[in-house]
């Protein structure tokens, strides 16, 4: 089978992906890029409440243009909208959340996970003169569920489905799930478990495209 | 008759040394104190630790002039950074590249914390984040709860600036909502706390159910007009 | 839908093991969840840890009936207290006199940052409330700022029972007054966080920025008539 | 001079006595018995600003029997008022204003003081069945200043005002100022000096009823 008979989800692809896995009540927290997408997803009629880190309980969808209001925005500064039930909270009480565990889901980019689910995704060195740490520890090692979607390979197509992480990491076994662009992988005490490969894609097409082994669900 | 309100930004910067560490709060723009920070840049003190969530954004090819984060640092009046995010091409990560500017760079939970906890009382404490990462060395670490957590300290501020949407003469403050963000728990970590507000209202007006941050945590206010936020979209470089 | 609402106490209430440790708010009778109470009593429920700013009023002479902690430790169903006070002179002090009842008594302010670090996440915490004194006595010191500091633990419950004046189907509570005092701080502490409410409102009608707690601390909501408390030249015996 | 010729301060003396000294503006927590009186000698026009404990702060005089709040109580469970300015805070965001040193005052009952500052006012041995430690410790530590009001000597005529506390601890070295039925004494380096004694009484007779040395202003 030729490796053109696939087509490897794109960003929005994954997204839609992991909002088919999020049930109605839980609190999520959806990290920036490819995560903050995942909310377009959630079908409108399925109560699901986005908490942002700056202090936004019930995130709703982007602004109107006719009725800014700059004094709102998510944790990507874009600017947002509340839902009625919504709650805004200061910086403490924010992370209080995060922190004590109260959040049902958090879902991250990611740059590498490995099989024992550490995780790493702000620095690709230990020395680089620019650190962005932001929330991303927090919710890691905070949340209830870490999920993280990603692309499956580096754009070079270097795995990022790791033995070992090689970055620095954001947070040690913490990751329960990865939805990459060609696979979901659950993360378990046998390591990662295949639970869906994209159509057109064999299972030892996507062992060949990861480090770490698979094992079949 | 108890009256926080100051008359002119001079007032409002009084005292303010060389080698203060200063709390700013604001997630981008939004709750950031725009008008104390020019007044701060005008007032002249140098020598400064700025404890604020982001060090700088990026700077966009043709950027319009630094965010006042950034032009605090770009005039030599910054030493060190407590913040969660420096950006490699940002005029504070420059800085950093170039060995002149000192960047802890801690993660944002953490940081909030260890704010509130100055505010509370609280010498230090011990959390679970930022173990087994670069953010540990240095750090004590003990085991609660089976997980390895790491002993952090409070980070009190000599100055914190706070945006406030309302404020009476009392120093109660209301907030616009996420523009709430770290301005309460940096109120109560300043040893002197300055406010702008957009908007003054009596003794009274904000229900005392619905008071934000007592007035107990502030110390002087300055009326300014509302402070609306530039979106990075738009220019900013905080 | 989100419909955090129950039908009935036993629903309130189903669950709760022996052995829990039981989060209980309230000043008195201020914010405390007396029907939540009633149905613990009811519930059957044993061998609890209370923990519960009083542990119990003076008895005067001829007191009329007990308040609600006072008559789970009468009916034998708590094995230990964890509390800022516990007067000789009341149940709780009698059963403690007599061996039958354990009481750790803390001051009212470690009792209540102990509570929000276990809502926060925040294993333990250094303090210098207490030390060099009998609180001191087993825990860990160490010095900051100059001044002994003693180490204290997190104090999560495994239930907390929150009195609220208003809430709404996510959970989002407001308080009435002084009411509110431990209950914030509690709900978020309780790893199954039940709640009294006096009244019920549609979703958005309390609005974003006056929510003081957000409903993701909140599992399951009972609307009971509204909790007068009763003070202690009334008869409280909480 | 005969000892007839003095007259102790009650409790309202000692109250107004201390409430004298509190300035306008002044966030001040007053503790349960005599200090709760202070408030009623504070002019009305004199803004100070009472902290309670269970998350009052801007305390007002006590209710109108006509509009009852059983909601409303102070750190005594008494039924108060809460002034226009005042609020509502949770009990450890009260606590925050106590132990991060943002009260510019407490002013506590005592059982004894000692020339250190070292204050007792909690217990009478460490055994005893009972034990009310409330906001005590957090408030003797917390505040900028440590104020004590209390009777000079026991109903025995034992000394309160000592070299050494024999009861237990509420802390260490916290207490700068006494306000007894006798006198007013500053705790400073050298030990107590004494500001103010009643009409009536010499130095040296409040030295017979105080074990600590007192010194002169």
């Amino acid at each position: 089978m030729s490796e053109t008979a696939f087509k490897p989800l794109g960003r929005n692809g994954m997204a839609a992906r992991a909002a088919l896995d999020i049930p109605e009540g839980w609190y999520v927290n959806l990290g920036i890029g490819i995560p903050t997408l995942i909310a377009d997803h959630i079908p409108a009629e399925r109560e699901v409440i986005i908490h942002s880190e700056n202090g936004v309980l019930g995130v709703g969808p982007a602004q109107e243009a006719h009725r800014p209001n700059p004094w709102l925005v998510n944790a990507s500064t874009h600017r947002v909208t509340i839902r009625p039930g919504g709650a805004f909270v200061d910086h403490a009480d924010s992370f209080a959340m995060v922190r004590g565990g109260h959040l049902d889901l958090c879902v991250l980019g990611g740059f590498q996970v490995a099989e024992n689910g550490d995780l790493a995704n702000w620095a690709h060195s230990a020395t680089e003169a620019g650190r962005q740490i932001g929330g991303a520890m927090d919710l890691a090692v905070g949340a209830k569920r870490v999920w993280v979607v990603m692309e499956h390979n580096t754009k070079d197509g270097a795995p990022r489905i790791l033995k070992h992480c090689a970055y620095p990491l954001t947070a040690a076994r913490c990751v329960s799930r990865v939805y990459t662009s060609l696979a979901v992988l659950d993360v378990t005490e046998r390591g990662f478990i295949v639970v869906d490969i994209i159509p057109g894609l064999s299972f030892e097409e996507l062992q060949a495209r990861s480090e770490a082994t698979l094992h079949r669900a | 008759m108890i009256d926080k309100f100051v008359r002119s930004m001079a007032e409002a910067m009084n005292g303010i040394r060389d080698g203060s560490t200063i709390l700013i709060p604001g997630f981008g723009e939004v709750g950031q104190p725009n008008a104390l920070l020019e007044g701060l840049i005008e007032q002249g003190a140098t020598n400064l630790t700025l404890v604020v969530n982001s060090a700088g954004r990026v700077l966009p090819p043709g950027a319009p002039p630094n965010g006042h984060v950034a032009r605090l640092i770009d005039a030599g009046r910054v030493k060190k950074v407590i913040t969660s995010f420096v950006r490699a091409n940002s005029t504070a990560g420059a800085w950093v590249k170039a060995g002149k500017l000192e960047a802890e760079v801690i993660p944002q939970g953490t940081l909030a914390e260890r704010i509130r906890a100055a505010g509370a009382g609280v010498p230090a404490f011990f959390t679970p984040t930022g173990a087994n990462t670069l953010v540990a060395e240095g750090k004590e670490v003990r085991e609660y709860n089976g997980r390895p957590c790491i002993l952090e300290l409070a980070l009190p501020g000599d100055v914190a600036l706070i945006e406030a949407w309302s404020a009476d003469r009392w120093g109660n403050l209301v907030f616009r909502d996420s523009a709430r963000n770290f301005n309460p728990i940096m109120a109560m970590a300043g040893r002197l706390t300055i406010v702008q507000t957009a908007h003054v209202v009596d003794l009274g007006q904000i229900p005392a159910n619905e008071v934000i941050t007592p007035g107990i945590f502030v110390d002087r206010i300055l009326r300014v007009p509302a402070n609306e936020p530039v979106l990075p979209g738009q220019g900013s470089n905080s």
